[in-house]
């Protein structure tokens, strides 16, 4: 390794420049959607330029057992990560961020502790001390709150908020914990490691609970959070290590992600400190079914529905979360065939928040093939809807709810919605009357026009699909 | 590098992450945020560093673990925004109607 | 502060410079290009700075007239962008309906 | 000043932090129209925290004569920048910009010298050498250059292209002096202090010729672009010296500035390379008549238009620089009165670059009391053309001619115009058929619809109201 030794910490400090301001550029491009693509790569050299430029630091290897062992974790980490990436399925992603966002936040806190464990005994400064306690805790509630959020979406834990009695205590003594034990160590009570135990184990209990009693539904926006928390936490490990790529990328990740968390929780218009606020056992943040207005309820046929819309000049598919849940893309690919082959004009309309993640129905239909050129936003198609015969309600709700426009009440108000009930008529798949994400009951279900063919969604799309075949 | 330096350091880029992230389109949020969650990837800088400072066998173990987590991040992260923005090869967003046309010729057939 | 570190701050002051101009209104070109104006004033510091190192009359001579030059571009810039600024006031830009409302009773009366 | 020896250089960077924080901040507030008044304030308060921690430093007043010297300096400026930032007419913003930006840029300059003297003999490291070497010849030609383009904007030089034979050679050539001269310098030979002066004198020769061959109506551009080199200057002197507020600051108005002139280049369509190349004796960024495209021309008397105009139900008034030039503003706000208490609707037509600044009319007609909800902009008015019986252009030419719309050849082709040509009736006043700043010929003037009243605008303009009101 005599070799790397050789070179001056300038030129590494130089390299490091060079990654941030890859990282800089990188993100500008992936704010695009054109450049999107590009700038994630751009990031990733930068990426690799600042690895490699810490590997050519003197003595990073020194000790015989160390090239080993730094090789050891980057091909385990290789090893795990490319598959995991490359396997999971589109609508599984944002689970995926929040195990990669997950471990991040676990190796700022291993850190943190090693460095605590290695200048046991006193050597430590402040200066490095305080950054690296306090990168510790954020990193383990990063870690163990992403854990969580990755439980709840791949429904390993139900959905639904979970909430002890006496949550809101129970949180605050354990950040005084946290925050205690700190200053007992930083005021240099070096004796032994218990403190930063506590530490690690109280914030660890703590991401738990603070993101236990989110509903699953919130959870993007959650992930978006505590991946802002981790960019923080490695900054701040930057500063105890006096490293200027960690510093300025980490704080990179910690602004820009807080950002982009707002611009999350108002595209599917909640509030952040709201859907935390449910995190700390205040306002709950889930769907409570909502008081069904009554009013009289049309249910229809598979073979009815296809006479409708074969017989249609335009008819317009939208899809929401359940088309998701009911993995009906295929299906909706299908029906959609079968009706241009009868001459039927097929649009989808695709709402921005349609589902649980945003572009989850474009990944979906993309999916199934569905040609791009029939997929329209929110924007376009809302006009468009008077002149359209029949529309679709493929497992959407919320999406398609008149009361987000008439009713000043209602927990949706003010959300852009699809304006599905100026159409000819309206046909909802869905398997009962149950309220969607918002929680609440859709007037549109009890409109004149409206007709509902109760059931999965896959399964009534295909059998409207066979019916239609038989016309 | 003094305190006072990386604080100042901090600041900027902090306004650099600010300024950066201005009005984008919902679909590009998810990409986003694996994005961004990518780069803090960056802590494996600090298992890196810290790895020939460790001593015994369990510090080593720590960061063994430490440096499999942050390549993880790193790995994973970049995959995954990757294949998240190839939706953006099939369908781009409205306003670049040139590429559009473009993509359509990169984009998988219709069946 | 190593030079290193004196580059990476002037990237990243660099990179907030660039995000931070956005699309922006004619009309606010000449205000902006003003008030940034302003800001490198800045480089007073460095006249105040040498002054207690100047040795001799001539050189103290030029650091007096580089402090005043400083103190116009600082005090005259500043004040000037506030007086461009005044037009919007009176007529704000378009997308501020609520605020042409506000200005209109704070704008002085057409008689 | 013992008093002050006590503050430590952390508290110091710390304020300087907090200024440069203020500074970016108000910069973002100054790029929409809303927040733009505060973000001046903003960012004033950072610079006044700059300085004063700047006098905090520990010896900064060290030596009998320092502190009355800094204080006379600080009171000489003040003295002369308030009043001239007061009394300057609005119209008179660009050069007054020009010469803020230029002492900026000599301050820079002088830094720069002094530097060098006082570190004459050697003790000077490269480290500082160097950039205070290049921040002399950035400063240098900034200044002067600066003072250049308040001249041609000031009319104490013609504002037409002044330029000498091979001045590509002899401007390369300065260059190399300059670069040269640094080189030999950063070298080590310190001997005498001819090449500091060689330095200086050749960067200011090179800012004059730069800026001389550029036509008057580039000078917006120009000085943005050389305010983004003081700015760069700064930035550079701040790394000589070491100072991190000069460094962000400067380099913020580096990068700023030169998105900035980009912007402004665009507005007016042109291109800052060819602006500049103009500068180097390339392109020749100036106006040149163009040939008259003949045509019949129809000329019409102020009696005539009064008539028009009485009769019209709405009329719209375009001005352009010609107002400017004729100070007419105030006789147009007695013109729009007289219609309006005819019962004539008049609405005024602002051309993004009309004038020969950004906002120049909104400048001019708010001084002449024009209320504000009588302006629209480009895109609110052009629709309503058609809608007009007559349209009144006062001194404005490039900003309505049709060419940009129809004409690909055309130098001014793609700009966006006010397309007066759809309203019913166009009166032109200017003083003869001469072009504008683009130099090129106008279809507009031989439109059957349209008829020109030559004539100063002020004179025309209030002759028209006085026929006006006789009605
Ligand atoms: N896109 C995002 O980024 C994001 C993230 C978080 C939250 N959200 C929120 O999620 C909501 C999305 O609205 P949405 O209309 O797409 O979905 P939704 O309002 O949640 O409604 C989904 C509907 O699909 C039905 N459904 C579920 N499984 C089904 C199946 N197998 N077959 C047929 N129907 C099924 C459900 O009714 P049944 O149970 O009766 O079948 C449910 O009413 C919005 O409130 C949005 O704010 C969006
Ligand atoms: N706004 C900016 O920021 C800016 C900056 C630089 C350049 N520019 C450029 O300047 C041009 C602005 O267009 P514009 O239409 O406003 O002006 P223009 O195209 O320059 O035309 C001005 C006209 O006013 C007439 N005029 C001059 N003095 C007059 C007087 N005393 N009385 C009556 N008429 C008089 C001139 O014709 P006569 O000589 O026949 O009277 C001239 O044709 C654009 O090309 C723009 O790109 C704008």
């Amino acid at each position: 390794m005599a070799a790397f030794a050789a070179i001056s910490p300038n030129v590494i400090n130089g390299l490091y420049i060079v990654a941030f301001a890859l990282f800089i550029f990188g993100l500008h491009n992936l704010t695009g959607p054109r450049t999107a693509v590009r700038g994630n790569q751009i990031a990733a050299v930068g990426m690799a330029i600042a690895v490699v430029a810490t590997l050519l630091r003197p003595h990073i290897f020194h000790g015989s057992a160390t090239p080993w062992l730094i090789a050891l974790g980057l091909v385990l980490g290789t090893a795990i990560g490319i598959p995991a990436a490359l396997r999971v399925r589109m609508t599984a992603m944002p689970q995926m961020v929040a195990i990669f966002n997950g471990v991040g936040g676990g190796a700022v806190a291993i850190i943190a502790w090693v460095e605590y464990r290695h200048h046991y005994g006193g050597s430590f400064s402040l200066k490095a001390e305080i950054p690296s306690l306090l990168a510790a805790i954020i990193g383990s509630i990063s870690f163990w709150g992403s854990n969580i959020a990755f439980a709840k979406l791949q429904e390993l834990l139900p959905g639904r908020p979970l909430k002890l009695p006496g949550q809101v205590v129970i949180n605050l003594a354990l950040l005084v914990v946290c925050v205690g034990s700190l200053i007992v160590l930083a005021s240099g009570v070096h004796s032994q490691g218990l403190f930063i135990l506590g530490i690690l184990v109280a914030a660890a209990v703590l991401g738990n609970m603070i993101v236990l009693p989110i509903g699953g539904a919130d959870m993007p926006v959650v992930i978006s959070l505590l991946n802002a928390f981790t960019g923080l936490s490695a900054a701040i490990t930057g500063i105890a290590l006096n490293n200027i790529a960690m510093i300025v990328a980490g704080m990179l990740v910690g602004a820009s992600g807080s950002i982009l968390t707002n611009l999350m929780a108002k595209a599917m218009n909640r509030s952040v400190p709201a859907i935390v606020a449910g995190g700390f056992g205040g306002a709950v943040a889930a769907p409570a079914v909502g008081a069904q207005t009554g009013g009289t309820v049309r249910s229809t046929s598979a073979q009815d529905v296809a006479i409708q819309l074969s017989y249609a000049r335009q008819v317009v598919i939208a899809p929401g979360y359940g088309m998701a849940v009911a993995q009906a893309q295929h299906a909706v690919r299908e029906l959609e065939r079968a009706l241009e082959s009868k001459g039927v004009e097929v649009k989808f309309a695709i709402h921005p928040v349609a589902g649980r993640m945003p572009g989850h129905m474009n990944v979906l239909l993309a999916e199934a093939d569905v040609p791009y050129d029939l997929l329209r936003e929110m924007d376009e198609i809302n006009p468009e809807f008077s002149r359209t015969d029949v529309t679709l309600v493929i497992g959407a709700n919320d999406v398609t709810n008149p009361a987000a426009k008439n009713e000043p009440g209602s927990p949706i108000y003010g959300m852009p919605i699809l304006e599905v009930d100026k159409s000819g008529a309206v046909v909802v798949l869905k398997r009962s009357m149950a309220s969607g994400f918002a929680g609440i009951d859709n007037p549109l279900f009890y409109e004149d026009k409206t007709s509902m063919l109760f059931g999965d969604a896959k399964q009534s799309v295909s059998d409207i699909t066979a019916e239609v075949g038989a016309l | 590098m003094s305190t006072v330096i990386e604080i100042a350091i901090l600041v900027l880029a902090g306004f650099v992450g600010f300024e950066v992230i201005s009005k984008i389109p919902n679909t590009l949020h998810t990409p986003l945020m694996s994005g961004t969650n990518a780069i803090h990837g960056i802590v494996l800088l600090g298992a890196l560093l810290l790895m020939p400072l460790a001593s015994g066998v369990f510090e080593q173990a720590l960061l063994v673990v430490a440096i499999t987590f942050g390549t993880i991040n790193i790995i994973g992260g970049f995959f995954v925004t990757d294949r998240m923005l190839e939706m953006f090869k099939r369908k781009p967003e409205k306003p670049q109607h040139e590429q559009a046309a473009a993509s359509t010729d990169g984009g998988k057939p219709e069946q």
